[in-house]
């Protein structure tokens, strides 16, 4: 009986807790507050932080392997996470679906009617390769333990796309999962604040008041036709990339052909939101403090706030490029948009150009280069799939 | 330099390389496919759609259009009926 | 030919058909007849009706192991309810997204109103753990074969509770999964039935008519901070309960987050709705003859039956002991709710109440009991699974 | 008395007081949690809420309220489009 | 640096794509094209031709295996069409789930209220038979190299059901049910088109012109006991067939019984929606060219076709007998509904029969044959699996 | 005739007589549940019903009169209020 209180205590919680797991716990529980009251992407923050929590608490087993025995029979089922993690994140799975969901929900028409911003979408994915050779300096100088594989997981923050990240993730740097994927959505929410100092500071008041053309009208037929193009061309010239982009294709070819809206629906909503909720706490069980708690992390976190500013400028000054030789006006505030996080970004672009005259709206504008980017950066990971794991 | 760091840069180099190329490529065969539809299987009737810059979120305006005339069938009806009592 | 005709005579059910199987078709049909006609719990008990029928199909393969070649290429497939069985309940999953789901239904505000009504929800754990000393009585006597991990699931169905008692039976008994889940459902089908004649023979008239003071109103942060605070009890001091109540506690926490609208929305219909189908149809694969059909399951039954029973009157003691201590009046009968059966039991109370007096709704007094009781049982299910499992 | 009998009212005492203790202990949590919050960051403004113990369920209630709004501004508009011809 | 530009063109699918592929991904374009453009069952062959191109993109890795090590470690993750095949197509859960849904959709009213038209679903039936004989006959004569498995999952695609071809073949011959798959879902699509030729070749216009007594009404209990005779029917006689009914059973009984209406929409829809985008991309993966790209195809194609020819002439011809013997009038192109494919055919039917005689509705007496089609072609499935299988 | 056609003569053979038995006992079996269930326990009010032979698509106008009935209400109600004002 007292042996068994005794257990009962060296159960809790209180007993087992390591320093490592309190601290991931806290930070589990900031990610809450960030996702709750500062709105920093809480679909994706919230889970993630949740998961972070239930996979800090000792004894638990939420990462609990399942063990078997010799005759295949299960002798003590695994955690939650567990399930999760191997069976959605580590797969790839989950970020495929959510693609797929992406691209149910993303409208290439305003992109189509200006095919040049792809240029903007391509610019800005400069802040993925420049992260690289940061983290390939860390490494290189010994600072950090960091790979080339790792270089580009890490890399591929700047590309401003959750999903991307994590399955980018997930195949070259495991380990570095959970800070990859916390910064890559952190900084994605943070974009209202750190893009609109290096708009400013890179363009002129003129600039950025300057008004683009009304976007012509795009038909049903090419918006139908567009995603088998880039499902064909990727087929053709980057078949690394095309677990990403044919599913991100298939989602938006599901929302335009007009004919499975059924399908479409569910891909939008049920679907993405259940695939969602498991993604946030696999992702969540790669915060144990052995992975997170360590000067790698503050490397990452670092390094993805690099990318992201970066990648804006990238955008903005090929935007202001194009400017120069273009028959048409282009607001170089759009080139921002390239990062994609989509539609926080053209929303921003937006909001810095009503700054600057009242009667400029960008958004649609915007648009173009802000899906552009997600093309962009998920080129970008399949070439870093193909360069790196091949 | 390092193995690591020229691995790197190679990385670099090939990849906004390569990110350029294809989306250049994707501008072409984009123009040239909307020149081909647009020449060759016009859309029947533009008709005046709602244009494109304007400023709000499309997709709350088009939930809203979505539910609007369903709704709005159902009064004109609920009103002619209620009229003719 | 004629072989053949013979093999298909012999692949008959009528051929094949034992007794015991049939005698399981038959209770799977009473289920869905109690599901249908009675309107016992039908969400559950027609899945699981039909899953019974389904499993006792001779011939028909529903709980076929797949076979695989040395090579591991599949040579025959398994059965639908193998994979979910295996693959849902075995593993835990699929009680706890229903967790998630009833959490993300859950309403703690009356609670959170009157935060004293959690000792009720404790006092009507008492049918669990006197539950537990019967079935242990029946196992040492001989009479039935009842282990301590036996004895600990079937307490669990005083719980009221489907899915906590699933996954406790899940993961201590195992062979017992069925018996005891169609137990929880149907006694908590029962409420109306069971719960009225303990409550009126253990207050006074007088007791029934107390009116309580109206709930003050609870703010969005007390509802959105409850469910961290109940993750973080949970993670210091009773790490197994964390399972059920994380999953629980993340599931309130997006209702009332207020930024995961359309998470919280697929969880608690979607989601919730597409596990409960499989659920119910993996618990059905349990209701085989050889597990069902012996002198344990009557025990089970009977115990579940006291299980409840002494659940009512432990709550409604503690409320009449209380009502003598508290500052305001508290009527006994909410004292009741505390089993959990949520909502059904709240609603009980607040018949009964209106019985005595008809201007007194109870309804939300004695939801703060009700929900009460799901945490209650999911620490006693957390105990439980320390003490016996570990 | 066996050890099956002694582990089991061993788990019945344990148990029974495991809940006491831990939900005892979440009273005093949630009671100081509220003070705090009520403290420190009370509601903005608490307007009139329906009183919470109302004897309808909350659910039915909500939906309904949820819709009603969106139809009745439809019926509102449509109602004054019809006039106005 | 060059070998790695070296090595990134060896992994772009100009460099390594195969003859077979490119014909595999116009294939699964054409696909594509008969779903948007024609409107051939968009719901299934719009994910099966994208699913058919992805497959067949030269090192995209869409059915790569997972590898683990010998810790079993995973070293690389599978490809999403080796997930999703293996796990839901292989183990026959999509039908399976699909077939529960198309239940919860199904309304047997018109059937009840005129059982005799469940010997018009019985007559359609023949032409999977006869086509299997095609196939053994073709098979026998060693033109091509079917089996009596084979042969069997050929002569479902006259079933006109898309689940159960998609069951039976995953059965009994895996190696073709992309062929089979296709041709299923394309000849139900073609279904307005093959059948009215044949219809009008095997009446007069009298007979077209033969107009029903209106139905009686079918109370609600006879719905909700419908399929749980169904069920035990075929517990005791067939229970091979009792996956696909017993599940298409449970669909429609959660429909009717009126207590699990949650249960039954999510069944219609989300759950539905889900598992029919992850069928068609499973179905899809099997467009591969080795599998395709043969003469057994242009096999399985012509006698698909053969298939449902002979089956709506089974069908009408069996009405024109009853006709003759029946106290009711029966007009005989309800017969040609019996191949099941609904509701396309029994449309066909009215729209057969409006020509004839513009007063003639004959969508409601044509739903009966229709709806007893599925039963029957998922008899004959069983029957199917029984003798090939036992 | 070798061993494979005879087995696809058996299979068709056995096949479309059990489809013809099992249907047939179906037919049976449910004319039998009808005439039951409609004698002893017939339906409380049949009601008007609306008839089963229309030519509309069943799905189609269940839905529509699923949804009719509440914005009916709603918009009866708008009126009334409108006109009280
Ligand atoms: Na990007
Ligand atoms: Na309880
Ligand atoms: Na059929």
């Amino acid at each position: 009986m007292e042996q068994k209180l005794l257990n009962l205590y060296h159960d809790t919680g209180i007993y087992q807790l390591e320093f490592g797991q309190a601290i991931m716990i806290v930070v589990g529980l900031l990610l809450i507050f960030l996702a709750i009251k500062k709105g920093f992407e809480p679909l994706l923050l919230l889970p993630i932080g949740i998961g972070a929590v239930l996979v800090n608490i000792p004894g638990a087993g939420f990462m609990a392997a399942p063990v078997y025995d010799a005759a295949g029979h299960m002798v003590s089922p695994g955690g939650l996470q567990y399930y999760i993690y191997h069976g959605g994140i580590e797969t790839g799975l989950f970020p495929l679906i959510i693609f797929m969901g992406v691209g149910a929900m993303t409208d290439f028409g305003p992109m189509l009617a200006n095919p040049k911003t792809l240029l903007l979408g391509a610019a800005a994915q400069f802040g993925i390769f420049a992260t690289v050779i940061g983290a390939v300096l860390l490494g290189a100088a010994g600072i950090m333990d960091f790979t080339l594989a790792d270089a580009a997981a890490i890399g591929i923050i700047g590309g401003a796309d959750g999903p991307t990240a994590i399955f980018v993730a997930s195949r070259l740097a495991p380990e570095l999962l959970g800070a990859i994927a916390v910064a890559a959505y952190s900084y994605m929410a943070l974009v209202p604040l750190i893009q609109p100092p290096i708009m400013r500071a890179l363009t002129t008041h003129e600039e950025r008041s300057i008004k683009m053309e009304q976007l012509r009208h795009v038909t049903k037929a090419e918006k139908i036709i567009f995603p088998i193009v880039v499902t064909i061309l990727v087929a053709m010239f980057l078949p690394s990339a095309a677990p990403l982009l044919g599913m991100f294709c298939f989602g938006n070819l599901m929302r335009e052909c007009g004919v499975v809206d059924r399908l479409s629906d569910t891909a939008q909503n049920a679907l993405i939101n259940i695939v969602t909720i498991f993604l946030g706490l696999g992702v969540g069980s790669k915060l144990s403090s052995e992975a997170f708690l360590n000067i790698e992390t503050l490397g990452i976190l670092s390094l993805g706030l690099v990318a992201f500013s970066i990648g804006t400028a990238a955008g903005v000054l090929m935007a202001k490029t194009m400017n120069k030789f273009s028959s048409t006006p282009i607001n170089p505030l759009i080139g921002a948009a390239g990062v994609s996080a989509v539609p926080m970004a053209a929303r921003v672009a937006n909001k810095v150009g009503l700054e600057a005259n009242k009667q400029n709206f960008l958004l649609m504008h915007a648009m173009g280069p802000n899906v552009a980017g997600v093309i962009g950066s998920a080129v970008a990971a399949g070439v870093m799939l193909s360069y790196v794991g091949g | 330099m390092n193995n690591l760091m020229s691995d790197g840069f190679g990385l670099m180099l090939l990849g906004m390389g390569f990110v350029f190329t294809f989306l250049c490529l994707l501008i072409v065969s984009t123009t040239y496919m909307s020149k081909l539809i647009n020449r060759y299987f016009p859309e029947a009737a533009p008709v005046a759609k709602k244009p494109m810059a304007a400023p709000t979120a499309g997709a709350s305006s088009a939930s809203a259009s979505a539910t609007d005339p369903k709704i709005a069938a159902a009064i004109t009806a609920a009103i002619h009926q209620h009229r003719n009592r």
